[in-house]
């Protein structure tokens, strides 16, 4: 029965499934490709994976928790990045203006999210509004070009393994070992499946959604600034990035109830996503095609993967004695320690 | 109209503000609109942009606030070709006078200023097809989904190709334009593709090159957008000889202006009037490089002379032939 | 320690001096009798229900007539709930049967005739009291025009059996007490055309002492309309003091019945497989007089009910309870506690036990062992870095010492309530704290769990925590060393040690209430 | 007892009724504040031209609001009707008009879809969130394959109502909306129905035990929210006389702003559809504000996010000072 096999297979099996398959598919279809087709994917999957993993940070501290700003402050931080690299001639600086820019961005969701009370999505939303305007601003009379060193590193791939990809890959090790080892990552869980509970248990949920909001802004500033260095800024850079982040995080296995994060599953949700436009690209299919089977293959992954407890589907904090109302769900929470 | 004597009114509705030839778009109007008023042409301008992405309706909200306003000339660079069409109706019926650039509109009380796709479409196809011998694997980039204008260059493009059997076409996607896009579309895809000499687009060429040195290929013929940007990377060599920049020109907005200006006056003016797309070759580069800024469009830079003798050339129907304004200058 | 085989020696003790095949026999004699006259109106045969792994029924036999208040009792996973789901017809059975008004399938809507009042979780808190009755009651309200009809039923059938309760029927039930809801749910049980059973699920657990007074008198009156009724309670008194028959459940079966009148808590508490000085021990036997010398740990300014300024003072070592009525402060005390409010005094570290376990206590994705484990994870660690062994070794140390069934790695939201209760109660004490504050925790407990907890938080104080306890269960109280009875956000009157007794309690809660209407 | 006495008095006014109807009266105050200052910018708007001018862009977002608000009182939420919306244009402006049969039929089709894709997320516990975005590529791509190219033509009824001038000068476009709000209202506050939808949003349990089918609640209320989405599309329609799949995929989060500033909650449960429409016609009049105003368009957007967030702040401080 699938609930025992669920109990076995890691959260994060099926968006790497759907990725490998793409990548099968694509082989099929055209006749060659070799290691190239993957080594192109690692080099532009990166991005969305630091996108990802901050909205996977967000959206696993608890029902309701999900930023739509990241799109747009994506695009700032490219811009910001760009002109300030360019007027100081260091491309340090200009990723360290862009996470400034990032942290600032994030910051008025706090503020509104913490003190205003506003719903993360729409105080993240009101926050991509302000963003967005901000490089409407900063776009007029434009100067500026990536810093050709930095662009160098971007598409590097010493034996078709992208060097940026590996860092990556490092960074989304560290955050699952964040979550896994220390204690601020069990703390942020806590608070994600149950925020009450977690406060009465001596957690500082608070300090938790500061977290999670500025973490999440700062890695959409710095990949929107990694990005447009390995091509150009652009006020709609990022525009593509809500939504594929959304979904890559889900596919990739992260409970939208919150309180589990699966780090590994942002990648193969990447990967899946990024393979899927080429295979479809390269069967030619109308733009129209592309949507229906993009649709019908991230609702089929979902109901394959599915099986988030519905312990607080939606979202939840008034859906007492689930656990106890939906006991087909059980063995499906169980694997999860 | 009415009173042909005082000056008109104008209002631009813009749908947004999200790219960079909007930007230049709105740039060259606030100039040229300044200078106008200054000159005495108009009693005043409204310039407005519609909150949101490109959004019809946002822009519907927009234009009907304008409507409040009553102005004399209502200039419009739409969302959507048809979406706006009741509303523009509306305004015809209140007497004033409407023109459409940058897009169409079978509205038949609407004027509309625009480039030839047409022109533009063949000039970068060309441009390419001559750039890579005229023979040669090319991959055709096209541009934003249904949109009209890509629909009627599509059409020129497939014609060129028909024309010179020995350009093989070996993959086709819609890069909306846009150089990331482009670039994403063709990492995805390059690995799979053979060797490719050219790449047929509406002003991607960015990206496209820079996909191409990412994944070590070979530096195909492309069509660039005039922008700051782009001329200069291609100024620094990227980009194979015979590469091109095509695009729109974001001066339409001012030859709207005149255009509407002079109907307003009274002068007959075909419905529709076409105007040149901006072109950029190898030889007036560096020439334009010095006169476009990094984030900006090249746009010719219309008077109401350059206007008036684009019209004649229009009723004469000899738009083919017209003298193409001079390279401006910084 | 001596509890630790609590069960175990209880069986052997019990079988030792005989108790169960005397009340057994004394048990057959009373259901001939009653079948003599009629046949019964719930009738199950060996019904077996399994979970999984586990068995929630093994051969449940047992009838209950019309016109008898039919008690059943029995340690936390007993099978209570289990058994009362399937006479409510939620659940089904594996084998056996059971037999209902003649109906031996339930249909739709479970059984006709059978109403449930659920322990907890039933009522939708965003509806109104009105909707909410509409809900589980649409069957005999009309379908159009349902209001005025829904709202009238409720609130006639709230002025019956809770008279002077101040419920609305427009009122959102997110925003009444807990001991309100637990009355719009018994109300809500009650409404129905047909009821020939009706069956409460611990229904008293989070009601007053008056409104549990005001429920019975209700059951009775039912009873005397020839209703039955179907009583699960862990309130051994109140289960014999309105019960006709009590049946003891024990591991999934009905291990006895007995005629309420001819048993005493004791051989209930001995059918259970209780131990008899579990409950007893302790009952008194802290030290009476606390010693001032002990510094001060807690300090609350309240004010009295002639409204004189008075504060509430716990020592370092010392149980302080929270008595009184439900919902008459107690929590806002606990509250001021807990987010340290500048007017009062508070020691360092301080933990919180919260009753409401299924919306404030569990962590529901994780397992026992991370649930316990989470107030204490910055002790154990050192600098941000968890510690897998010290985390591994309290977990082992603390399921021992509570008996959490399910061992460590067990899912929690498999757990029962009780045991539920049992982790957040060690998440406390395996804090560094030296302040704890319960609120209400053992709603719902079973006497041995209680009995164990009774035993920790004693020997916890000893070692010099000091300990805020409110609770709903007067009794409870017992085990403090000094009790504050609150009413209306002010001090009722003050009990120390042997002074804590129901009567007391409750005469000080209700002193006021005469004065109020006069 | 004194309990009792304080009880007595809130038995006039229901416990918990005004922490629901607080914040749509907020906003409505906001709304109104909104009307008089462009009112004041061009007193041209006090006419039943003026406000059918300002209003009918308004009404495809309050209709759609609705529909998210339902969506929200069960619990879950819509992250495609942006592009349903659009889809359904594309398909009135085409079948609908040329083969008014298909059309009907192809619009039922619609509104079953979302019935099943309520029981997809019911039965297999997926997120509604992520269910409904990944339905969205799906209405996108269908929307494209009816109208590639925006275009089409609305059926005339719908023209002839796009002119209809109401007697007494009321606002043709008030007058749809406050419609399509009386009849969500009567749904989710006064019918059996509703108390179920709501029930599933706040406690499933309760809905269980009282004997209904969690999976038919579901799929209804999605099968309602794909009716309004009908409905949107249809006014859409008549607003832009054609079809155009991506004409509003901004409804996609106005509409949830419309919802939260109406009140409603993503716990579920609440139901709040006069809040709502106070809440689209404040965003919608935001765009007038904004140009009648014609201030710098770079700082547009920002303005608007500092007025949805001034707006619940000031929320905020009535709830803090009524407590
Ligand atoms: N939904 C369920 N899923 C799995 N097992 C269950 C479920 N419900 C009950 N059980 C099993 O049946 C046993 C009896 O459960 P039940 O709820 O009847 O206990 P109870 O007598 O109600 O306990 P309490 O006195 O604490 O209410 C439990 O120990 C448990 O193992
Ligand atoms: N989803 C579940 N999975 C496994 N077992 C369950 C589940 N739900 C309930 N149980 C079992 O049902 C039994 C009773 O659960 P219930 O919710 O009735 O708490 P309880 O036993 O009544 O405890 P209390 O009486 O203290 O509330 C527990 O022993 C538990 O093992
Ligand atoms: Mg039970
Ligand atoms: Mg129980």
């Amino acid at each position: 029965m699938i609930k025992l096999e669920r109990r076995a297979i890691p959260p994060w099996t099926w968006s790497f499934l759907a990725a490998i398959i793409v990548l099968v598919l694509t082989y099929i279809v055209s006749g060659r490709g070799g290691s190239q087709t993957i080594t192109l994917a690692f080099t532009i999957a990166p991005y969305l994976v630091l996108v990802g993993l901050g909205q996977m940070l967000v959206m696993s501290a608890g029902p309701g928790n999900i930023d739509v700003s990241v799109a747009k402050v994506f695009s700032l931080g490219g811009l910001i990045a760009i002109a300030v690299g360019d007027v100081t001639g260091s491309w340090v600086l200009g990723l360290a203006a862009a996470v400034a820019a990032g942290f600032a961005m994030a910051s008025i969701s706090v503020i509104a999210i913490l003190l205003v009370r506003i719903p993360p999505i729409v105080a993240t939303l009101a926050t991509s509004l302000i963003a967005s305007a901000i490089s409407l601003t900063l776009a007029k009379g434009f100067q500026g070009s990536p810093d050709p060193m930095l662009k160098g590193f971007l598409s590097w791939a010493p034996f078709g393994i992208p060097a940026f990809a590996v860092v990556v890959l490092i960074f989304t090790v560290l955050v699952s070992l964040f979550l896994k080892r220390t204690i601020w990552g069990a703390q942020m869980l806590a608070v994600g499946q149950a925020r009450r509970a977690a406060e009465y248990a001596g957690v500082n949920a608070s300090k938790v959604m500061v977290f999670v909001y500025l973490t999440s802004g700062v890695l959409a500033a710095l990949a929107g600034a990694l990005r447009a260095s390995f091509s150009a800024p652009n006020v709609e850079l990022g525009n593509d990035y809500l939504l594929d982040s959304i979904a890559v995080v889900v596919i990739g296995g992260t409970l939208m109830t919150g309180g589990r994060a699966v780090p590994a599953g942002v990648w193969g949700g990447a990967l899946f996503f990024i393979l899927l436009d080429g295979l479809l690209n390269l069967i030619g299919w109308s733009y129209a095609g592309q949507n229906v089977l993009k649709g019908f293959l991230v609702l089929a992954v979902l109901f394959l993967a599915s099986g988030a407890p519905i312990l607080g589907r939606g979202a939840s904090s008034s859906k007492p004695d689930h656990t106890i109302a939906d006991d087909h769900t059980e063995p499906e929470i169980k694997p999860l320690s | 109209p009415a009173m042909a004597a005082d000056k008109p009114t104008v209002a631009l509705s813009n749908a947004f503000l999200g790219n960079a030839w909007r930007r230049s778009m709105i740039t060259a109007f606030e100039e040229a609109a300044t200078k106008a008023e200054a000159d005495g042409l108009i009693a005043s301008f409204q310039v407005s942009n519609a909150p949101g992405e490109n959004s019809a309706t946002e822009q519907i909200a927009q234009l009907k606030a304008l409507l409040l306003d009553e102005p004399d000339i209502l200039l419009v660079n739409p969302a959507s070709p048809t979406a706006l069409n009741p509303t523009l109706q509306q305004a015809c019926n209140m007497g004033i006078v409407v023109a459409v650039f940058d897009s169409s509109t079978d509205l038949e009380c609407v004027h509309i200023v625009t480039n030839s796709f047409g022109d533009w479409a063949r000039l970068s196809t060309q441009a390419v097809i001559d750039g890579i011998g005229g023979k040669g694997n090319v991959i055709i980039a096209r541009g934003v989904q249904g949109s009209p204008p890509e629909i009627e260059m599509y059409e020129v493009q497939t014609e060129l190709l028909k024309a010179n059997p020995d350009v093989k076409v070996v993959g086709e996607f819609f890069t909306f334009c846009d150089s990331a896009k482009a670039q994403e579309a063709l990492l995805g895809t390059i690995a799979s593709l053979p060797e490719v000499d050219g790449v047929i687009g509406c002003g991607e060429g960015l990206g496209a090159v820079q996909a191409f040195q990412t994944a070590g290929r070979d530096i195909p013929v492309v069509a660039f957008a005039p922008s700051g940007r782009a001329l200069k990377f291609w100024g620094e060599g990227n980009g194979a000889p015979g590469s091109v920049a095509v695009m729109s020109d974001p001066g339409q907005g001012v030859a709207a202006l005149f255009t509407a200006i002079n109907i307003y006056n009274g002068q007959e003016v075909p419905r529709t009037t076409i105007f040149p797309p901006v072109v950029v070759s190898d030889e007036e580069r560096d020439q334009w490089i010095a006169a476009v800024g990094d984030d900006e469009i090249a746009s010719w830079q219309w008077t109401q002379e350059l206007v008036d003798a684009q019209l004649k050339a229009n009723i004469d129907g000899m738009v083919a032939e017209a003298a193409l304004p001079p390279v401006p200058v910084r | 320690m001596p509890r630790v085989r609590a069960r175990q020696r209880a069986r052997t003790l019990s079988l030792q001096n005989g108790a169960i095949p005397a009340v057994l026999t004394h048990a057959t004699t009373l259901r001939d009798l009653h079948t003599a006259d009629r046949e019964p109106l719930v009738q199950v045969r060996d019904a077996v229900k399994t979970y999984g792994p586990t068995k929630a029924l093994s051969g449940v036999t047992l009838d209950v007539h019309s016109g008898e208040v039919f008690g059943v009792v029995g340690h936390n996973g007993a099978g209570k709930s289990t058994l009362m789901r399937v006479l409510s017809g939620l659940d089904a059975i594996d084998s056996g049967s059971v037999q209902i008004n003649g109906v031996t399938r339930p249909f739709g809507n479970g059984f006709p005739g059978v109403r449930m009042a659920y322990q907890e979780g039933s009522l939708a808190l965003e509806l109104t009291v009105c909707e909410n009755i509409y809900l589980s009651s649409h069957s005999w309200i009309p379908d159009r025009r349902w209001h005025g009809p829904a709202a009238r039923r409720a609130a006639r059938r709230l002025d019956e059996i809770f008279p002077g309760h101040g419920i609305s029927p427009a009122d959102y039930v997110d925003d009444l007490p807990l001991a309100d809801r637990q009355m719009v749910e018994i109300s809500r049980a009650t409404i129905a055309d047909d009821l020939s059973l009706l069956i409460l699920d611990e229904p008293t657990e989070s009601l007053s002492g008056s409104a549990v007074d005001h429920l019975y008198d209700y059951v009775r009156r039912l009873r005397a309309k020839g209703h039955a009724i179907i009583l699960v309670s862990h309130r051994l008194r109140e289960i014999l003091s309105v019960c006709d028959r009590v049946a003891v459940m024990k591991d999934g079966a009905v291990v006895s019945t007995h005629a309420a009148g001819s048993v005493t808590e004791q051989d209930l508490f001995l059918a259970m497989g209780g131990e008899v000085v579990s409950d007893k021990e302790g009952v008194g036997a802290r030290p009476t007089a606390t010693d001032t010398a002990r510094p001060v740990s807690v300090k609350v300014p309240m004010a009295t009910v002639e409204g004189a300024a008075t504060q509430i003072v716990a020592r370092k070592g010392e149980v302080i309870g929270l008595a009184g009525i439900a919902g008459q402060g107690q929590q806002r005390v606990l509250d001021r506690l807990w987010c340290r409010n500048p007017d009062v005094e508070v020691s360092q570290a301080l933990a919180y036990v919260p009753g409401d376990r299924q919306r404030s206590g569990i962590l529901p994705i994780w397992d026992v062992a991370r649930n316990l484990t989470i107030t204490t994870l910055p002790k154990l660690g050192k600098n941000g870095i968890r510690d897998a062994d010290k985390e591994a070794s309290l977990v082992a140390e603390w399921v021992d010492r509570l008996k959490i069934s399910g061992g460590a790695n067990a899912a929690i939201t498999g757990l029962s309530g009780g045991n539920q209760q049992k982790v957040i109660v060690a998440r406390a004490f395996a804090s560094d704290a030296d302040t704890i504050l319960l609120d209400d925790p053992f709603r719902g407990v079973d006497v041995h769990t209680k009995a164990e907890l009774y035993q920790l938080i004693k020997s916890e104080a000893r070692k010099g925590r000091t300990i805020v306890w409110y609770s709903s269960e007067n009794s409870e109280m017992q085990h403090c060393d000094r009790a504050y009875v609150l009413r209306a956000d002010r001090i009722a009157g003050e009990l120390h040690g042997p002074q804590i007794t129901d009567e007391r309690i409750i005469s000080l809660s209700f002193a006021e209430a005469r004065e109020a209407r006069a | 007892m004194n309990t009792a006495i304080l009880q007595q008095a809130q038995l006039t006014w229901p416990r918990g009724l005004g922490r629901r109807v607080l914040p749509g009266c907020l906003t409505l105050v906001a709304m109104v504040l909104i009307l008089i200052v462009c009112g004041m910018i061009q007193p041209r708007i006090w006419s039943q031209n003026g406000l059918t001018l300002i209003m009918s862009p308004i009404v495809a977002l309050a209709i759609a609001s609705m529909a998210q608000m339902v969506m929200m009182s069960i619990g879950d939420i819509d992250l495609g009707i942006g592009f349903f919306v659009g889809m359904v244009t594309t398909i009135v402006a085409t079948l609908l008009r040329d083969t008014p049969v298909l059309g009907v039929l192809a619009l039922a089709g619609a509104v079953l879809a979302y019935a099943l894709l309520g029981a997809l997320v019911q039965l297999r516990a997926v997120p509604s969130l992520i269910a409904t975005l990944g339905a969205s590529f799906v209405w996108l791509g269908l929307g494209l394959f009816v109208l590639p190219v925006p275009g089409g033509m609305a059926p005339d009824w719908l023209f002839a109502y796009a002119f209809w001038k109401p007697p007494l000068s009321i606002p043709a476009p008030l007058v749809t909306m406050v419609a399509a709000t009386a009849l969500t209202w009567f749904v989710t506050r006064r019918t059996g129905l509703g108390v179920r939808f709501r029930s599933l949003g706040s406690n499933p349990v309760a809905l269980t035990r009282s004997g209904s089918s969690l999976v038919v609640t579901r799929m209804l209320a999605y099968a309602m929210v794909g009716v309004l989405g009908v409905l949107a599309g249809i006014t859409l329609t008549a607003e832009i006389g054609g079809g155009d799949v991506n004409a509003v995929p901004g409804y996609t989060l106005t509409t949830v702003a419309a919802v939260i500033l109406g009140g409603g909650m993503f716990t579920g449960g609440r139901a709040v559809a006069w809040g709502t429409l106070a809440g689209a016609i404040t965003l919608g009049l935001l765009t007038v504000l904004l140009t009648l105003l014609s201030l710098s368009s770079n700082l547009q957007p920002a303005v608007q996010g500092f007025i949805v967030i001034a707006v619940l702040a000031g929320r905020l401080v009535v709830e803090r000072m009524s407590r």
